[in-house]
Formats: structure tokens, C-alpha cells, sequence
């Protein structure tokens, strides 16, 4: 079965949907951002989920993870987006997990994969720059060798988690022009390391993102991930899987938006009926049924052809972002609009949807930019 | 019990090695929905083919039971069991042997019969159906039902041992090449609409019937009006019970839906789209040059993708035994809208070449395109409007109140 | 009388030289829809502004009656003519004077009164309005009572000379700023809805009236719930007739459509976009490097300029005496569609910088766009959401069927 | 007045609109067609018209004409698209005055508008090729100086009512590469001329439009139109006026298909009621509603700006082809489908809208090459 879920997917599926829904529903959300937490979440409620298992979803088993693929993360990552659980699953599974697996280095996976598959060790990606918009291989911080080591200068912005995590894998150009795909460094380094400073951004959809300033930070030559200048190829690969991992929070968040907004139409009364009576408002409900069935269809096809090698996967890996970010977005827009007047306040959480939806859009590549990358991959 | 299926693939394989004919393994080619291609047989007295292969295939598997390999033999059918009749289409693939029949006796009037109809009627239609001796028609809409089918005004009164008919058909496909037409009729006035409907059939040789084909916006097209007047039908040419018609109607409109949007999965739009825009616009050798135009071509082609995922994700929960949901409703709905989308692409790709009607000036894939565009327009009304699909997902899927 | 007019102009001219303090000259600055700007008067008890040349503009406007240039002078009015006015107007438009007073005082209340107030009423709010010393808010929508405005549920009801007034409103612009409310109240609980409910004033300083502010998707604003429990209104601050409160209601919805509409009039995107476009799609010095959103902008401009010339078309029938039809509906929808597009596609133009809230690694303007983007989600709800406007179109314009 | 129709100008679209209504109606198209009429129009009819002043109205007093403005001839398009009239105004009025009035060549104005304005002689303008998409400049019809004269050879397509035109106005390059502005010659030509063969072209809007050869066509030195090469720019003036006479047509067709439409969501039943009862028909409805008005003032504003000679005509220009062509477009598809199956039979009308429609957006650039020359207009 290459888009039904199987057996021990679904269980799986089901084990996340029951716990966050009883544990993290959405209204969680805004407790956490009212209480003014640092953290953005909850490092109690971080630790069961590691006992869950779901940080070692993608890791190895030699490694002390499940050894499980894209599908099985994608299903719990679509959990956490119908309700928008702050935890951070996408970062340390794909960004932290996923950035080693796709540098395929030995000595850091040894070293640092069992620590993320416990949840003990958060590791994101600092690779996106201001200016850089969606290429990621604009790349304006430099490595120069210092001795055995490096020195690192330049800044990093909209890190995932990055105000809490443990260590970055941090991108700079140690050959190259600025956008040349040749050139470009992975380095893993510490939060604690002298010259690195973490500054924490507020953003519109709550996730915990940091400026990562890095002033004359040493490191030595182990810190190097994969070999040096080929840093433009792991981001590549651990990018499209980003994507799509963030294309299934996409899904939940529009399922959640739409479940959200179809309970309301079948609950608020206006001129002595239900909204959900009109049949302009039922045509819309039944498109964007429609869109988020095409969109679910898009995350299985990505995830299947991930997990098989398959040589279409970054054709699909853009359909499933381009698709989830459309859907996304227009379930929270409904959302606002079919919900009225409360729909435009803060107390309601349909506004929340509608904040993170748009956000992820316009993470690793709006659309519009993915639309144009599968037009450039099928040669036209 | 594998070995016996063994057995029967290689026999299975080996006789039609032998006997399908060369002329009838060409691997059928693009056609325009709704249109008739000659290269297969539909059956009837009105058929003439130009190719005998097309008889010959036909009878041989007539012969076998073959045309309807899991209807029981009695019936004309060949009594295979389930696993021998998936090895039969996997053999047939392999070799890309035509099907030697197609149409609705074999789709919708056969397994209803099968189901619903007398004994009677199983022995008296069904090995015509499978010897492809009858083509069938159905008589569902009317001038004043489109949508609001079960609206149907034609009147069937009963007059001694025969029912008598009197009203008007709209959208019968192939009417003018049919044989026999399955119909709905009014036989009780009185009745709650749904209810009163009685579903029958009768010959189209019938005193008092006259067809008329229907030009489309597109041109040409199978569509039929039907009048009938004082159409006399013998009572045991009813099927089921009467008053008992919109039971029926319903299990064959579901599957008429589902065939619609399976379609468009014969095309392959991919490149079609892409290719033109290579050919028309100046200077996209490399990059279509029109970036609007790429960027909608873009989107066409992963909307595509998307459906078909979302085709073959049904497809495998069926192979598991799920039931197709009212979810499918989606497939007519999303199919449909995208090929007006695609095919209206493509007139905008030929840009002032896509004003091209026939003859002079013009080549003729460019006035397919445009009758293609044109037919597509009513791809979502046919079968049930756009608007229809949307209530039924609005009110079964998402249970919406009424 | 042209020479009349004319000795007006002068006279008028060579006063506001004189008069208008320079920095209420300014030309007015683009505000986001919605906001409150500190440079005019709104008037009332609570206001109090850092530049004493507003309070010194509005005392010496006030004192000519020309905050309400057309009302009567027993009023507090100026009794100016039309044409007058309009010299008035042209005058302060040429100096570039801003107005002295603004408000809900004098579009909708203010008017309201001269037309359907009792002598009495006239005498005691209009020369506060004009003078500006009270602020007014508008108290129409509940909580279960959004787009159906007349199925609202405060409940007044009249004990002794008084009315007592219990239940809740929502979206009551600046109540918290406001010294005084026109509400809607349901008097008699048994009529049809659109009857049974009456118009009246009160001071927001009377016990029982509690205000909370309503912080949006999009942060803070104006908007406030007001909670009412056992306010007593004294029954002459009833206006118009008992029970007869949807008229007016009417009269002042219209109202406050247009002038939703004229707010996005204020503003100049064309370029806003195409200069955030270079800026921060890399390769823009000469076309806007990201086709699709080139496309977008263009689109989006052609649109605006389509509205634009829709508004000033109306204008002009206006000025030539045609009543504007209820096709002025389109404004309100068309308008705010297009700022949701508008404010949307800034925030695509930003891409990654699109996600900032506040603070470190944005800049002002980046969270400015991301809060105006999310503010206009809520033009289309305010003031009647774009599906009534859509059922008005339907039913007034197109005579299309209940 | 800029936007609003002065008495005159009401006066003159009322005269147009009840003539067009009683003598004309859109049945009268279908008929024409059965009949398989050459000329796609009544000879006798166009004489009528002609008498009213019609083609006239661009035409200046000393040449026997009106002297009015696009205003004045928009009103007159504008109820001839709504009545897809097939006499042959458009052609006549824009690409055969308006190419004369554009040249201001003072002989060929002479000897040709007044005939013109009679309606005694029917001049077109053929300059489009097969392969030149929207770009008018693309030109690889040849003309060679021959003695005090010139020898023109190419195909030109499409040209509007060329089957029966008595002239054409052909552009041929004289100098300079296929797509250059500069080089190209404008040439009026008799349609017996030796050498010219015409073929009509079956269109699927029903227009007149030919094929034309030119093989060895021999014309003396007076043929030429305006001066040599400069007729890029001539080319460029008139098709921006035919572009706004055009977008008034398909103002005229949006707003036929739509009344039409709106009686039949007033008379038709299903499911026992009335289908103008349902709320999504009447929010597309109303939609469309607001498309239709937004268009008219797209062809105001744009006549507006070519009669007073304003330096933002260009991009008003574009602004109505585009718009309208999307409504006209949208008017026309709505149409069929709230018509249901009748919608889809040659046997109905609103076939016919849809059609033009698009064989119209079709015509002289479709919306996105407006919007493109737009942009580029304004600079980005």
C-alpha cells in the first residue's frame, strides 16, 4: 500500500490523535503564550513525548531509534498541526535528526542522535539568512580556517527553536560566491559557544524562532558535518524533507481549522436558521473538503516516494508544499471569515490557525516558488 | 487451488496469443471524451466497422463467455471466478488486446438485470448483451429534470397488459445508435416525486418513437432527444418493482459518475500542455517563455498529480475492502473543473490560432482543441452539475444541515 | 449671489490664513483602516492630545458653527447654504486644513437627530457635538446577532419613566473613549423582529455599563464589548418612535458602509508594493524577478484602478443629481476583498520576513504589514460581511428571487 | 464629465440599443449562419446603419464624418456585443478609419473616409501572421522597392472581415529584423489587386474573417500609408483604440449572457423552486455583477483618456482588454453552466457568448499579456 496507511501507521496515527487531543488541544496554545514561557513550550509534556517515541521516529535503530520513515513521522507531525502543539517535534526529528541522516556522518550521529531520539538534546538548523528569501543557498556567513579549526562570523535568522535548543548546525560558505551551491559548510556547534548569541523573534504563529548572531566563534575540525563544501547538498535533501514534514502540519492545521469551522456551521444561528443551512457557505465547506483531500493525497505521495528513493520524490515534495500551503492558508481564512465578528478576535483560536498557516507558507518556499521549482524539474 | 490458477493464466495466455487478432492489440489512443471511436465494438444492429477484426474478436470471445467473464454461463457470461477473471484483464493487458465489447449492456443494464431483473428477463437479454446483438441506451433526463432528476414528468399509464408512454428524453448518448433504451417513467402522478418512478425498457423499433441528435456548442456529439408518443411497453418489460424505479436510477448513477471521471486518466495532459507552449509562444526553447502561462501549467499539472493520488489512494483502501465513501463525489466534482481549466489552457496557449473553427488557416489539432475546450464546458453539468456534487459532499460528507 | 458667493470665498479664505494653525495644516499622513490618529479632534470628555493647536483649532472652528458647517446656527451649527459649504470646503482643502472635529457625532447621530429627534433632544446634543464635548459610540451588534443585526436581544424594558436596559454589545467602536452610546434595544419581545425594537441615548457613565476592550487576530483595537446590566435610560432619551428603531438603524447602516469604502481611497499602493517587490525579491532592479508575483502586483494595481474609476463614476452621477442605487453595495465588497488581496500579497512579497510579530529581526514595517494584513481579514465581516453584501447585490440589484 | 455619459452620447446608445433590439437580436446571428451567408452579414442592414451615422461617428466633419470621439463609438460597440451583431462596425470604424485617422496621411484620408463613412466601402487592416502571438511588430511579409513602386509577398491571417473588405491596409516589413519596431510599411491595397488572394476562415466566433496571400502583389509609390517604416507606430495607435472598441464589445457580451442568465435563474425550476432562489447561484451572481460594472468603467476611463489624449492611455487601454476579457470570458462560462445541459446545445444562445468571448480575449492580447504591458508600462 503506497498511500493507505498500514496497520501499525494507523496505530501510531491514533496513539498521537488521542493523546494530544486529551494533553496539548489548542487552547494549550494560548495558555503557554500568555503565561509569557520562554520556552514556547512545555518541557515536561516534551519528555512523555519522547517516551512515546516520536523524536526517534526517522533515527536508527543502531542509533536507538524506531527507524521509521517520512509516512510514520508525517502522520504524528499532522496531529500536531491540528491542534498547533508547540512542542518541538519538527525541529529536533527533521531539522536536528534530519540534517545528520542526510549528511550521512557517522562520528555525529553516534554522538548526537541517541541524545535527540530521547528528547535530551535538541539540535535545529540555522541556514536561512534576511535578504536571502527562499534560496537557500544565499549564503553570506563565512568560514575561515583558523589551525585545525574555523573561525565563524555572520548572522542566522528564523531558527527553528532556536532560543532553546542544544546545539546548531549552522550553514557558511567556506568557497564560493554567495549563492553558489559549491562551497557551502555545515558546522555543528554549541549553544554555549563563546561568540554565538541567541536573540529570540517574535513571530506571528508562536513557534520559537531565534536570531543566531555568530561573532568570531571558534570551532575545530570535527565540527564539520558531512565534508566540507558540501553543505548545499545536505541542506537540499534535509529541506525537502522539511518541507514536507511541515506540509503535514499544513494538512492539520487545515483539517483543524476546517473541523473548527464546520462545528460552528452547524451550531450558529442567524436570521432564525444555521449558517450551515446557506448554501453559498455549503459550497465553500464542500471545496475546501476537496482541497484538503488533495492535499492529504499530496503528503502521502511526497512521504511514499521519500521513503522509496523514488525519482520523482522532489517533484512531489513541491506539489505536497505548494498544495498544503494554498489549503492551509484558505482553511484559515474561511475559518475567519464564516466564524464573523469572533473570528476577528484574539479570544478565538480559528485566528491562531489562520497566523500559523500562513507562517509555514512562507517557510522553505511560498507556492508560487514551488510551482516554479516543479516547473524548472520537469524542464519547462 | 494456485496451481489451477497457473493453469489457467497460461491456457488464458496462449489462446489469446492465438486468437486476438494483431489489428486489435494496438494500444488505444487518445480520444476526446464523449467521443465514438470505430476500433471497438459497442454492439447492436446499427454496428458497421470498416476493420472485420473488430467482428471476429468479438465473436471469439463472445464465444468463450469472455465479453462478460464473471456473469454466469447460463447467461451468455463466463462463469470465471474472481481471481480467473483478474488473470484474464492481466493477460489481456500484456498482449494490449482491445476489449472486444464496451457499452452500457455490459456495464449498467447487464448487472442490473443480474440483480434486479426477472428470470425471465436475465434469459431473454443477457446473452444478447454478451454476444454484443444489443446496444442499450438510458432515458433518464428530461427538458424540465436536469439536476432535479427525480422531477421526471414522462407518463406511463397502464393500459391493459401494456404500459403506454408519453413524454420527452434529453441527453441520451447514441440514442440514434441504439437498440433498446432502459427508461424512467412517471407511473404514479400522486406519488412523493421519488416514489411513482418505474423503471422499464423497450425497443427503440417501437411504434411511436423518434430521435433527434443534439449539436453542441463543440459541434457534433452522441447526444439524443427522445419523443415518445403513445409508446406501447408490454408490462413484463418492467424491471423490479414498480413504483420502485428510483432505486435503481440511483445505483446506476453512482457508477455512471465514477466512469465519467476515470476519463480523464486515459489522457496524458503532462506534456500535451508543455509541448504547445513550446510551439506557440516565441523563445521557450528552454523556459516557457509566457511566465503566467508556465505558472498556470505549473499548477494544471500538479493539480493532475494530486487527483491521481487521490484516485489511486481510493483505489488501494477499495483493494483492502474499504468502501468507496461519499468522498468519491469529490473525483466527478475536481475532475471535471480541472479539464475545463486544462483544455481552456490550451486555447489560451494558441493564442490567436485558438479562434479556429475548421478548414483554411488552421491545423486540425488546433480546432480539436478548441472543440475540446467547448466540450468540456459541459463536463460539469453532465452526469450531475458541479453544483450537485457540492450539495451531496456538503450534506453526506460533511453532514451540513439542510 | 455670485458675488455673494464669491465675498464668502474671500472672507472665508483670508479667516482660515489667519486662523488655522500651521501644524493643522499638514496633509494627512496614511493611516491603517481602523486606527486612531492623534492629530484631529474626536471629541469629548476623555480625549486629550499633546498639540494644543487641535483643541485651539476646533474651539475656533466650533465657534463659527463650521464643525457642522450646514446644521443651524440654534443649533450650533454655521447655517451656512450648499453652496457655501462647499466653498467652505474647497477653502480648507486648498489651505490644506485638516478638519476640527470628526466623529460618529457628526455623520450619524447628529444627523439622525435633526431629522427624527424631539426639539427638546436638538437642543441638548447638537451644540454639544458641534462644540465637541461629547464623544459618541454605536451600539448595534451582539454576540448572537452578527450579520442578522434585528435578531438582537437587549432586553428595555420600561419601568416607570425609565427604561431599564439589560444584555450585551459587541464591536462598539472606542466605547471605552466614549462618553455617550446610540443603542439598539428590543422593547417588545413578542413582534416580529424587525419591529419591536427602539433606538435611544444614554451616557456611558450611567451604573450597570461596563467596557472591555477586544484585542484582535491582529493585536490591539478599538473595538470593545459593553456590558449592560440594569442601566435605567430615562424615556425622553428615547429617539423617534417606540418600537419603530429599525428605521433609523437602517438609515445609519448605509452610512457606514460608504464611509468603510472611502477609507482604502486614502491609500497609495501602487507603488508600496512594486518598491517592497525590489526590495526583497533579489534581481528586481529592473523587473520583478518572481513572474508570478509581478503578475500578482499588476493584477492587484489594474484592479484598484478599476474600483477607482468605478467610485468616481458614481461620484460624478452624484454631482449631476443621480441617486446612487444600491450598486454602491459593490463598493463595500469590492473594496475589502481587494485590501485583503492587497495586504496578503505584502506579506508574500516579504517572504520569511513576512512571519515577524515585533522586535528584534524585523523591522517596523514588516510587523506593520503583517498586522495590516491580518486587521483587513476583518474588513470583510465589519460593517456587513461580504456574503450580505453579495445577498443584497442578488436581491436589490438583480431582482433575484427569496 | 469623465466617466458618466453626457446627453448626446445617451441619446446616441438608447438610438443604437432599441434599432439593435427590434432589428438585430442575437437570433438573427444563428440565422445568418444556417443560411451560410458569405459575408456573415446583411448588406442591406449595414447600409441602415450606415445611414444612422454609425460608421461615420470617428470620422472627421471635413471627410464627411461625425467627429466624435471612442466615448461616442464604445456606446454603439458596446450594444452591438450585446446583440453579437455582425455587421461590420468594429472593422470598419477602428481598423479601417482608425488606421487612416492614425496615419494622418492627408491623401488616403481624403480619398478614403468618406466612403467609409457612407458605409460605401468596407477597408480593414491586415497585419497579423500565423506564429506572431500578440506582438503586431512581428512582421515577415516582405515589400522590395520595383521601380517607383513595390512588391509585396506574405500571408496575413485573421483579418477581420477581409472576405468582403473592398481594401486592406497590409503591413510588410521594409526594412530591419522580423520583431523590429522601425521598418515596418504600411501599404493600402485594392482587393482585386493581382496577386492577392483572400480565403475566408471558419471562426468560432462567427466573425468574417480571411486568409490573405499576397504573391507578387505589384502597388505604385501612392499605395503607401503615412511614410516608409514608420508603421510600427502607427500600428500601436490603432490597435490600442481597436483593443478598447473590442473590450467594449465584450463589455456588451458580458452583459448579454448575463441578462439572459438572470431570466433564467428567474423562470426556471428545480427541485420545485425557482434555481435564482439558491444563495450559491445568487452570490455568483452577484460576482459577476460586480465584474460587469467594474468592466464598464474600464472601457470609460479608457475612452476617457484616448479622447483627451491623457499620457496614462496606454496602460487604461490595458486595463480594459484585460478586465473585460476576463468578464466577458467569466460571463459566458457561468452562463452555460447556470443554464445547465440546454447551456451546453448549439441550440442555445448563450453558446454563442461564450464563444466570442473567447475568440475576443483572443484578439489583439489575451488578460495576462495586458497585465505583462501593464507592468512594463509602470515599470516593474
Amino acid at each position: 500500500m503506497a498511500y493507505v496507511l498500514n496497520e501499525d501507521q494507523q496505530l501510531l496515527k491514533t496513539t498521537a490523535a488521542d493523546f494530544i487531543k486529551k494533553e496539548c488541544p489548542v487552547s494549550r496554545l494560548r495558555s503557554l503564550r500568555d503565561s509569557g514561557n520562554a520556552g514556547g513550550f512545555d518541557r515536561a509534556m516534551w519528555s512523555r513525548m519522547a517516551e512515546l517515541g516520536w523524536p526517534a521516529i526517522l533515527v536508527p535503530e543502531r542509533h536507538g531509534g524506531l527507524e521509521m520513515g517520512m509516512t510514520e513521522l508525517c502522520c504524528v507531525l499532522e496531529e500536531f498541526g491540528k491542534n498547533l502543539v508547540p512542542e518541538p517535534l519538527f525541529t529536533s526529528a527533521l531539522l536536528g535528526a534530519g540534517t545528520l541522516l542526510a549528511a550521512a556522518d557517522e562520528p555525529h550521529c553516534a554522538a548526537l542522535l541517541p541524545e535527540i531520539a530521547t528528547g535530551s538534546s535538541l539540535v535545529t538548523l540555522a541556514y536561512h539568512e534576511r535578504g536571502s528569501r527562499y534560496d537557500f543557498l544565499r549564503t553570506t556567513t563565512r568560514a575561515r580556517k583558523h589551525g585545525l579549526g574555523w573561525i565563524i562570523d555572520g548572522e542566522k535568522s528564523l531558527v527553528f527553536d532556536g532560543y532553546v535548543a542544544d546545539k546548531f548546525i549552522v550553514s557558511a560558505r567556506t568557497d564560493g560566491g554567495v549563492a553558489d551551491r559549491d562551497g557551502i559548510t555545515l558546522f555543528v556547534i554549541d549553544a554555549g559557544a563563546a561568540g554565538l548569541t541567541v536573540t529570540k523573534q517574535s513571530t506571528m504563529h508562536l513557534r520559537d524562532h531565534a536570531l543566531v548572531l555568530l561573532a568570531g566563534v571558534e570551532v575545530n575540525g570535527a565540527a564539520v558535518l558531512g565534508s566540507e563544501g558540501c553543505g548545499g547538498e545536505i541542506l537540499e535533501d534535509v529541506l525537502d524533507r522539511a518541507s514536507v514534514g511541515l506540509s503535514a502540519e499544513m494538512l492539520g492545521n487545515a483539517e483543524g481549522a476546517f473541523e473548527m469551522t464546520l462545528e460552528y456551521l452547524k451550531t450558529r444561528k442567524q436570521f432564525g436558521v444555521l449558517i450551515g443551512t446557506f448554501q453559498a457557505l455549503k459550497h465553500r465547506a464542500a471545496e475546501l473538503f476537496t482541497e484538503i483531500e488533495l492535499s492529504r493525497s499530496a503528503v502521502l505521495g511526497a512521504c511514499h516516494a521519500l521513503d522509496h528513493g523514488l525519482p520523482e520524490a522532489r517533484s512531489l515534495v513541491s506539489v505536497a508544499k505548494a498544495r498544503c500551503s494554498d489549503t492551509a492558508v484558505l482553511a484559515g481564512y474561511e475559518g475567519i471569515q464564516m466564524h464573523g465578528g469572533i473570528g476577528m478576535t484574539d479570544e478565538h483560536e480559528i485566528g491562531f490557525y489562520a497566523k500559523r498557516a500562513k507562517a509555514s507558507e512562507l517557510t522553505f518556499g511560498d507556492a508560487a516558488y514551488h510551482r516554479d521549482r516543479f516547473a524548472r524539474l520537469a524542464g519547462f | 487451488m494456485a496451481d489451477h490458477l497457473e493453469q489457467f493464466r497460461e491456457r488464458t495466455r496462449s489462446w489469446l496469443e492465438q486468437n486476438c487478432p494483431q489489428s486489435m492489440r494496438v494500444q488505444p489512443g487518445t480520444r476526446a471524451p464523449g467521443e465514438l471511436s470505430d476500433e471497438v465494438a459497442w454492439g447492436g444492429r446499427n454496428e458497421h466497422h470498416t476493420n472485420p477484426d473488430v467482428a471476429t474478436w468479438l465473436a471469439l470471445m463472445a464465444e468463450r463467455g469472455w465479453t462478460a467473464p464473471l456473469w454466469p454461463k447460463e447467461y451468455g457470461g463466463g462463469g470465471l471466478s474472481k481471481p480467473e477473471a483478474k488473470i484474464l484483464g492481466e493477460e489481456m493487458r500484456r498482449l494490449r488486446c482491445k476489449p472486444a465489447l464496451v457499452g452500457f449492456g455490459l456495464t449498467m443494464i447487464g448487472p442490473l438485470l443480474l440483480e434486479h431483473g426477472s428470470e425471465a428477463q436475465k434469459k431473454r437479454f443477457l446473452p444478447e448483451v454478451c454476444r454484443g446483438e444489443i446496444r442499450w441506451c438510458q432515458g433518464y433526463s428530461e427538458p424540465g429534470a436536469g439536476s432535479d432528476l427525480a422531477g421526471l414528468q414522462t407518463k406511463a399509464e397502464l393500459v391493459g397488459d401494456e404500459y403506454v408512454l408519453n413524454g420527452q428524453k434529453v441527453w441520451t448518448s447514441y440514442a440514434d445508435k441504439s437498440d433498446w433504451m432502459f427508461i424512467l417513467t412517471r407511473t404514479d402522478p400522486d406519488a412523493p416525486k421519488h416514489t411513482g418512478i418505474t423503471f422499464m425498457l423497450f425497443d427503440m423499433e417501437t411504434p411511436g418513437v423518434t430521435v433527434r441528435p443534439i449539436p453542441l456548442i463543440s459541434g457534433a456529439s452522441p447526444f439524443c432527444e427522445t419523443f415518445l408518443e403513445d409508446v406501447r411497453v408490454p408490462k413484463d418489460q418492467v424491471v423490479g418493482d414498480v413504483n420502485n424505479g428510483w432505486t435503481m436510477a440511483k445505483a446506476l448513477l453512482g457508477h455512471e459518475r465514477s466512469m465519467i471521471s476515470e476519463i480523464f486518466n486515459e489522457e496524458r495532459e503532462r506534456n500535451l500542455a508543455v509541448e504547445a507552449a513550446r510551439k506557440y509562444i516565441p523563445g521557450s526553447e528552454e523556459r516557457i517563455a509566457d511566465a503566467s502561462l508556465r505558472d498556470g501549467i505549473a499548477q494544471l499539472t500538479m493539480d493532475k498529480v494530486c487527483l491521481d493520488l487521490t484516485i489511486a489512494r481510493t483505489k488501494e483502501a477499495a483493494k483492502i475492502g474499504h468502501q468507496p465513501g461519499p468522498e468519491s463525489s469529490i473525483f466527478k466534482y475536481y475532475a471535471t473543473e480541472l479539464n475545463k481549466r486544462r483544455t481552456a489552457t490550451m486555447v489560451s496557449i494558441m493564442g490567436p490560432q485558438g479562434l479556429g473553427w475548421e478548414g483554411e488557416g488552421f491545423e486540425p489539432s488546433e480546432t480539436q482543441a478548441v472543440k475540446n475546450w467547448l466540450r468540456a464546458r459541459g463536463n460539469s453539468i453532465e452526469g450531475g452539475t458541479s453544483e450537485i456534487q457540492l450539495n451531496i459532499i456538503a450534506k453526506r460528507v460533511l453532514g451540513l444541515p439542510d
